[in-house]
This record gives structure tokens, C-alpha cells and sequence, in this order.
């Protein structure tokens, strides 16, 4: 890629993309055209996610994280990826353990101390935005401004470490902090359903789902479910994204396992306590070569590590499905 | 055997307007009859492009007869993929989603600069106000190819506009670029009722590319209040077919609400 | 009140609340406490809405506009208001005619020549943001920002006539557009459904209808259905406005009359152009005595201005119903 | 009959904070402590309590026992008004809607305000890293009365706070207001597990209010690494209620995941 994407202030390196070089890549790059985008994580992966990459998901690892392509990424052994973290709580760990993760923004920089050793160790680069200065930077990329105003972040220090500014507003001549617009490079979503063609539908929260998705260079969707895309033509209030800011659609039922998926299965939390309780690069590097390598992909890692009774049972426990439909 | 083909001005320009469009890019609809033109072409030629309205109908299939006035009811945004809102119809357009964007016009100047607001006088008093911008300024300052779709009336076609409502190339090359609008937009053709004109690249004047067949360049520029650049060759423009008209008066307007006006005739 | 509201550049008045004073209204004025708020249309507007009152609504004239609400602030002779105009086809000119509005800010004024007439003779003054820097500042009111950018309005004469302004955004050294946040007086919804509460849902499309409640200092809901408060709990999804920015709420059949209102009634054509076609202050004062001041309100006007065989037809209309629930 | 209570520190830090919070108002709620706090005055205290999560649950009544560990999934946001992202969640507080905001806090000093991010070293190589701000920022930033939540360790009030990630009074008196966050908001109360602090008007200092029942100013104030203000009379707090234990326990959290703590007694 010819587009200037890092830039620096100081000590702060932050990612930032023109707004009109953002726009060439959509019209360049992106295709309006209906075609089926159906593909394997490992060719979603392969395809759309380079070494040095910005990526952005949601909602947390606890919840609809799209688990199934973290580990994916970490299987492919990407490098010197850049994550922007609300609420990854153990994807930034395993990321940062696996060696693919370099610099992170958060947002929330996740459970344990195996994240926060690694920061002290210097293994990995940390900048303050805050989750309210993150979801904006994404609005701003989603809505092709290259800030976005708040009223937060001032005062704090987070202000000397990251990229916001303070200007002087012109219309209360009182200070305001901007916060530079964020294209990541992927978007990572997994959703409830989604049709070939990339048009997907989340139940439920979420913290920026169309704004990442419009913001972002490639968007790759995982889900639960593959449905007809007449469902979406027959109840459009219910879409979350259309298909053509989408580049590949993987079909990963129990894909934001360990996390729950509301509605359709509950958390294991059992298996969430191993991962939070991993504190040495040892039990890290015993965790990933069980869960990620020694396994081709997330069908042989549901099989082989979970289990169909353990899913069953995950499914039963997922007894609130209110307002998830 | 030549056979006449008879037609109104504004079936001519809807038919035109509907050949212009891409299959499979996607098209930021104005009020009007940008809608027709959008459903005529998704009818005939372009069944997969995906038509987005400002107050967020993302990819409607509009039910057929149109129905006039309105846009935002179940028939228009009828089997939309989404639903939005008109901040987030603007976004897709802010960050470069919009292929093209097709719109109507009061007046037009040479550099494509739409004017929707007021003839003559003065903005705080006009001689004669219309309804200003609407979505139509996002649309011409952020979709890549901006289509217009405006009656051959000589008094629409002036040096400078009164009120520059939607930008076009402003003042020429850069200065879109100059006022911060997004880089590579614009105009890319107006359609008339006569006459198909583009954009010269290098001095971005409105340039005639084509006629409709029958019609003389000088029947088409004379009455213009200026003289557009005149393309190496001038093509010929085909009348209405037999199914653009059929689809537009049988299925799209049997009213002829949008679609009476000047008749006019052309060898098929 | 104290709170200044009003300014000037130049030719150019423009309403700007600080976004600190918008801020005292919501702690100081506006109730957290989820009690019965349904009132009939009289009562809300006589209560809400006040002489030099800045208001917004939406969607349009033809779909889903607060008609009811519109026919009430006329009826009860509101001067001196001003419109914040999107897809205002006739409210314009009816506010205009019965000289209730003198200010509009646009968007787009309005259907037919009387309100352009009005526009040229100095009746009312007209300012330009376009429909996208209208939603743009409204966007700006709810979000408690005291402006935001855009990347449009950019040399148009738009820029002149309003008072959005250019500045070099100090991230990629371009000119910039600022809008100024807009924070209305008074917001008026015509919603599907709606609980005594002021929760309020509306299936389809709409131009900013949880940007104008949160941004409006009071909030009219009009419903053409009054549903339990549980309904809301059981579907999250479908919420659009939560209760506390509601001041008020007025149960409305047929309140969008004599336009549509989705899946519920079809447009009301003949009357419409019976709208469009006037021309003369004559024919604007029988259109007002007629349907307006010669009834005591929304419910007499359906039972001797409509009638009941007229209002089975519309609904009888309104076919299409996906998508709409 | 005087009777003993037994409970932990942090069953007293959760029941006081449960007390403080007004029924009829909203509350932004924080992750952790904060959300059970909110659960137990929910439950006991201010049923019409609207509570938002930033993530954009609005209003939920949260399913209990307690799911540890998460927020955003159906037993949290349960039976919500609205589910809505989180630009729109900060959008209710930007625009002053949320009268209480509830936040943990790893560190405090006397202007209230708040580290969550590291402790010694520097930023770019602390000696011990936590999480940071989350949208804890956003929360003390914009709320009315921030409602701070922590443990009653000495090393936790500071009289300067390594970094600033959510902004009390900053250095002092109209501080905020000059670094441009809205008027009229900042810390409210400092709930611990032995003391409840205010702030004093004039100097924006942190103030005792009351010390748990039996214990002495002296006891609470000793290891606090800055002195804070005395209120003119220091009230009592009565230690957990059997209802507030109950619910804590049988309901909320009968795992003791969040409850569990320092064994502390009072008198009822």
C-alpha cells in the first residue's frame, strides 16, 4: 500500500488515513457488486489480514467477540499487529503472547497481569484514548470527517498520550478535545446472521459495529448463521450492516467461544478462568499450542477441545433469548 | 423500415438518465425524478445496483406504479436491505460508498454548479425562491460521479448561477480540491431533455458529448445562455425504446404524473 | 428564560445554546422519574410549546409527520416560531399562512409556490444549512458538542447564508466545515408506539429521531398506539426514544393525516393537493378555518373533516406491512 | 439488644454505596463493583432507578445471582428500555442525562481524581500496568455526581495520582470548567470500605463525612497517604443491613466472587 497510514506526535505514534485516501481505497477497492463472499476463516485470514495491520472488533471477549478469527489470526501467525481494545479482555493477552501483536490502543487493556507484565516489559506499546475517544475515532473514520469533537478526555493525561487535541471552539470560545478519525485496516464482527453476500445482523448491544465497519479498510464478518438475503429485504430495521461494505463472510457457529453468544449459548467460564489465570509466557505458549496450533481450525478446535456435549450444554444454558431476534 | 417514435421531453431525459447507470455500483437518488430514473434502469438494465435515499433506505426495490410526492413511504423504500437514518445515508457517501449521485436542478453553469434556491434579486429577497438544497449539496460534494437531470430550457443553462446550492467545479480545476470538498468528485454528465453533456478534464467546462438523433448541435446549444464545449465527436442519442416507454407509462407512471411535458419525435 | 439562545453573525441569526446550559435544562427541568405523562394535544401544546419557539420534527410531510401536533400549535396561534425544515412539504407554508412561523432554517422549504411567494415578500426569513448540515447540528445538540465537522457545504454559497464555518482541520491541514450544535426548544414525533411513560418506537426509516429528542430542551411524542411499558423490555431492539427525554405524551390516531403513516394508513392524496394548490392568502385562510380553526381538535377534525368511511379507505390503503412491527 | 454483624469490606463498600443512590434518577454504572451496587439498590432501595451501561443498555434489570466477569450479555441487560452502541450511550451523559455516575478506582487523590491506569515508573514503562480508563473517563467526565467506589487502602490515596485517567477537580477550583469539561459536575462522593468522603465546596478537597460505627476518625484517616478535610460532624455509618447482606449473598452473589473481602465486624 502507497497510503500513508502511521503518523507520529512526539512519543504518541497513531494511525491516521487521509479521509480522501480512505475514500480512493472504497472506490478502488471495494466492490458495490452482489456477490457471494462466503469463504473459510483461514482464507478470510489469509486474504485480509497483512502482517502490521490495524485491527478493530467487538463486542468483548465475554460476548459476541469474534473468537473464532482471533485465534485464526494467531494460527496464521501474523505480525506486528496493532489492536484497538475496548473490551478484549483475553484477546489482547493471547495476541501480545503469540507474538502478533505489537502496539495497542485501548480502550481497556484487558484481564490479568500477563497483559500488564508485558507492558511493563516493554513487549508491547500501549496508548491512552479511552472507550468513549475510541468508538468517536471510529465514528469520525464511518463518517469521513477527520475528527470528531468531545467534551471528555480533557483535563486527563490521556491527553498527553495519545494523539487528541485541544482546540479553542469557535462558537463558545471554550476548549474542546478532538480525536483524529481511525480507519482500521480490518474489522473483525461476528454476528447472529449474515447472508452470502455480506448484509449481517447482530442481537443485542454493541459498541460500534457499523461505525468499524464503514471506517474500515476490509471487514470480514463471521456468523452464527447463514441466511437468505430476502430475510433482509423482508425486515431492514434489523440489518447492521449492508453487504457492500463487507469482504468475506465465514460461517463460524460457537465462534465467539469461550464467550457467550446472547441468546444462542452462555460463556464457558470455566475455560475463561484457565485463560485469565495464564500468567507466564510458559502457560501461555502450553495454551496457545492446545487451543490454536495444534488444531487446523475452529471445526477441529470445537471438536477435538470442546466437545459436542460441552456446546450442548453451553446451548441449554442460554435460556434468555428475549429480545435477541 | 425507419419508424417515429413519439415521446415527451421528460420521458427522453428519465430513459437517458436510466442508460447511464452502472450495474452493480451503487446510486444516492434525489427526490424527483432521479427516483424514476433509478427505477427505470433497475427495471431494464441495472437490476443490481443498489439505490440509497438521505433519510437512510439502503438498497430499496421501489414498488411500481410510483407514487408521486413522496419517498419515504412502504412503497418506495419497499424491500430495503436497511433502514437507517439521514446522518448515517450521509456517512455512506462521506466515505466514498456512492458511485453516483443523480439529482435535479433549477439552473446550471458551465462548471456543473447546481443552483435549488432562488432566481434573481437577492437571497434575503429573491424574485422567485425554491426549495434550496435539500440532501442534494452531500450528494454533489461527496458521491465520485454526480449526474444532473435538468430540462433543456435555455434559461437553465446560465454563466453563473445565482446561488451555487450544490457545488459543481466551482470555479474550475482545484477548486473543489481548494474548498476542502473530497478529492476526484464532481460532475460527470447532464442529462437534458436534448442532449447529453460532460465534463472537459482539463478545464472541467461542461462539454456537449451527444444529441438526440435528429436534433442539430446548434438546435441543442442555441438557446444555452452560454456555449458548451463541443466534444471531438458528437454522437447520437437513440429515442425512448419501445420498453423504456412501455415500463415508464404502463408500470412506473400510468398517471403520467412525472413523465407528460413537451412532445417531442425521433426516428426509432 | 435566562438562557441565551439567539445569535448573530453578521446578516445571519442562528440558534446556539452553550452546550453547559443545555445541560442545566436536563438536570434542573427534565425528570428521570418514569411517570405518566399522557396528555391530550391542547394540554401538551399549551404546556410545551411557547411564542419565538424554535421546533423540529420529522419524517415528512407525507410520512409520518406530526400533523396533529402541527394543526394544534396553529390552532392555539403560536407566533413568532421558527421551523427547522427537512422534508417540511406544506407544514411550512400552513405555519407560514397562519402567521405562526417567521423564522426557517432549511433544509427544504416546502412544496408550492405560496411559501416561496412568502419568502420573497419578507414574510419569513429563510437561513440555509442544506438537510445535511441541519441533521449535522442536531447530531451536534444531542451529542453535547458544541459543533461538528463535515467535508461538505464546502464552497457552496450555503457557507454565506448560514453560519457554518471553514477551518483548517488541524490533522490534515485541509479546510474544514464546522456546523453549529442545534438544540431545538421543542422536538415533536409522531411514533407507532408509545407507552404513558414517553418511550416511543418508529418502525422505518427517519431523519433524526433520537438525535431531536436528545437534543431538544422539550420533546412532544404523539402515538397512533399506546402500548404497555413491558412491551418496551421485552424488545430493546425496537426502542427509538427511551422515556426521560419525553416530556409529554399524546395518543394520536391518525396523527399523520393527511399524510401516511407506515403500515398503518396510505397518504390522503386528494387532500394533499388540495394543500399543494394553494396560492393566495384567501385560499390559505378557508384551508385553516375549514380544517383547523373550526374544530376543537384532532379528534373532531377526524370525525367531521375526514370521517370515518375516508380514514377505513387509507387504512385499507396501507398494504405493505413488512418490515414494519 | 446490641448485636454484632460480621461482613467483609467490600459487602460494606457495595451496601453503602446502594444507600447513596437517589430512586427516580439514572445512574451511568461502571464495571465491576459499581454494577453491583446498582443491582442491590435496585433491588432494595430505588426500583425506578435508571441505570445505563456504556455500551448502550438502557434501563436494564439485571438477572440475578451476578454473572462475574461480564457486562454486556442478557442476564446484565436484561429487560432493557433500549439497546442502543456506545457513541450513543456517552451521548446521554455528553447531554447531561446521567445524575450519577458509579466508577472504580485503583488510586485517588484529594481533588477526586482518578488512576486506573498504572502505578510508578512512567507511562511508557510503569512498574505495574492495569487496564485504564475503559469508558471510566467518559463517566467522570460527564455525569452530574461521580460516585467513586473504592477500597480503603492507605496506598490508594495518593496526594497525587501517577496519571490522570478520569478527572476529578484536577488542581482545584474551577480547573474543570478551564479545561473545558461541562459546568457543574465532578467527584461527589468517595464510598471505602470504612468511611464515606465528600467534597468541599470552597477548596474542592476531599472530606470525611462518616466513619462505619465504631470506628474512629484516627482509624480511618492514619494510613491515607494525604489528610483529608473533617467535616464539622462526622456521622456514623451502620454497618450492612440483614436485607442488604441477604440479597448480597443468597442473590447477588451467592459464588462470593465480587463480596468476598477483609472479615470486619459492627454493632447493628
Amino acid at each position: 500500500m502507497t497510503i500513508d497510514r502511521i503518523r507520529t506526535e512526539g512519543e504518541i505514534e497513531y494511525r491516521f488515513t487521509h479521509p480522501d485516501d480512505f475514500r480512493e481505497h472504497v472506490r478502488d477497492r471495494k466492490g458495490r457488486s452482489p456477490v457471494p463472499k462466503l469463504v473459510t476463516a483461514k482464507e478470510a485470514v489469509a486474504a485480509f489480514v497483512s502482517d502490521g495491520d490495524y485491527i478493530v472488533y467487538d463486542f468483548s471477549s465475554l460476548t459476541r467477540g469474534p473468537q473464532s478469527l482471533i485465534r485464526e489470526v494467531i494460527r496464521q501467525r501474523k505480525k506486528e499487529l496493532w489492536i484497538g481494545a475496548e473490551f478484549t479482555l483475553h484477546e489482547s493477552p493471547m495476541l501480545v503472547g503469540a507474538g502478533c501483536a505489537t502496539r495497542i490502543d485501548v480502550g481497556f487493556l484487558g484481564y490479568g497481569n500477563y497483559i500488564g507484565q508485558a507492558v511493563c516489559d516493554g513487549r508491547v506499546k500501549v496508548y491512552e484514548w479511552t472507550n468513549g475517544g475510541l468508538a468517536l475515532r471510529i465514528l469520525a473514520g464511518a463518517r469521513g470527517v477527520p475528527f470528531l469533537p468531545t467534551r471528555d478526555m480533557l483535563g486527563s493525561d490521556n491527553m498527553e498520550v495519545s494523539a487528541a487535541k485541544t482546540i479553542t471552539d469557535p462558537y463558545t470560545g471554550d476548549p474542546v478535545c478532538l480525536v483524529p478519525a481511525l480507519n482500521p485496516d480490518v474489522a473483525f464482527l461476528h454476528v447472529h446472521q449474515a447472508d452470502v453476500l455480506g448484509n449481517a445482523r447482530i442481537f443485542g448491544t454493541n459498541l460500534f459495529a457499523l461505525e468499524a465497519a464503514l471506517a474500515s479498510f476490509r471487514v470480514i464478518v463471521s456468523a452464527e448463521e447463514i441466511i437468505e438475503t430476502d430475510e433482509f429485504r423482508k425486515d431492514p430495521m434489523r440489518t447492521t450492516v449492508p453487504y457492500f461494505l463487507v469482504d468475506a463472510v465465514v460461517h463460524a457457529p460457537f465462534g465467539a467461544y469461550p464467550g457467550a453468544m446472547p441468546a444462542r449459548y452462555e460463556i464457558d467460564l470455566e475455560h475463561v478462568d484457565r485463560l485469565n489465570a495464564i500468567r507466564t509466557d510458559e502457560q501461555m505458549g502450553k495454551y496457545l499450542e492446545e487451543n490454536i496450533y495444534s488444531v487446523a481450525d475452529h471445526e477441529e478446535f470445537l471438536d477435538r477441545r470442546v466437545g459436542a456435549k460441552r456446546m450442548r450444554e453451553l446451548r441449554r444454558r442460554a435460556t434468555i433469548t428475549e429480545g435477541y431476534r | 423500415m425507419p419508424r417515429t417514435i413519439e415521446f415527451t421531453d421528460t420521458e427522453f431525459m428519465i430513459a437517458q438518465g436510466a442508460r447511464l447507470i452502472e450495474d452493480g455500483k451503487t446510486i444516492f437518488v434525489g427526490w424527483g425524478i432521479p427516483q424514476v430514473v433509478a427505477m427505470l434502469a433497475q427495471k431494464l438494465y441495472v437490476p443490481n445496483v443498489t439505490q440509497l435515499f438521505e433519510f437512510g433506505a439502503i438498497g430499496p426495490q421501489s414498488v411500481l406504479p410510483f407514487v408521486r410526492g413522496t419517498m419515504g413511504g412502504p412503497q418506495n423504500t419497499y424491500r430495503s436491505l436497511q433502514w437507517l437514518n439521514m446522518n448515517w445515508a450521509f456517512s455512506f457517501s462521506a466515505t466514498g460508498y456512492m458511485d453516483y449521485g443523480m439529482l435535479g436542478a433549477l439552473q446550471v453553469d458551465p462548471y456543473g454548479n447546481i443552483n435549488s434556491t432562488y432566481l434573481g434579486g437577492t437571497f434575503a429577497s429573491p424574485t422567485r425562491r425554491f426549495a434550496g438544497s435539500g440532501g442534494g449539496n452531500q450528494v454533489a460534494s461527496h458521491c465520485w460521479k454526480t449526474i444532473i437531470v435538468i430540462k433543456h430550457e435555455g434559461r437553465r443553462f446560465v454563466p453563473k448561477v445565482d446561488f451555487i446550492t450544490s457545488p459543481g467545479y466551482l470555479d474550475g480545476p482545484g477548486a473543489r480540491e481548494k474548498a476542502g470538498l473530497p478529492r476526484g468528485t464532481g460532475p460527470h454528465r447532464v442529462v437534458t431533455s436534448k442532449a447529453l453533456f460532460g465534463f472537459d478534464e482539463a478545464s472541467r467546462k461542461m462539454t456537449l458529448l451527444s444529441v438526440l438523433r435528429g436534433l442539430s448541435v446548434e438546435e441543442v446549444v442555441k438557446d444555452m445562455a452560454f456555449r458548451p464545449l463541443l466534444a471531438h465527436e458528437i454522437g447520437e442519442i437513440p429515442p425512448p425504446t419501445d420498453d423504456e416507454l412501455r415500463v415508464l407509462r404502463e408500470e412506473i407512471d400510468p398517471d403520467r404524473f412525472i413523465i407528460r411535458g413537451e412532445k417531442m419525435s425521433a426516428t426509432a
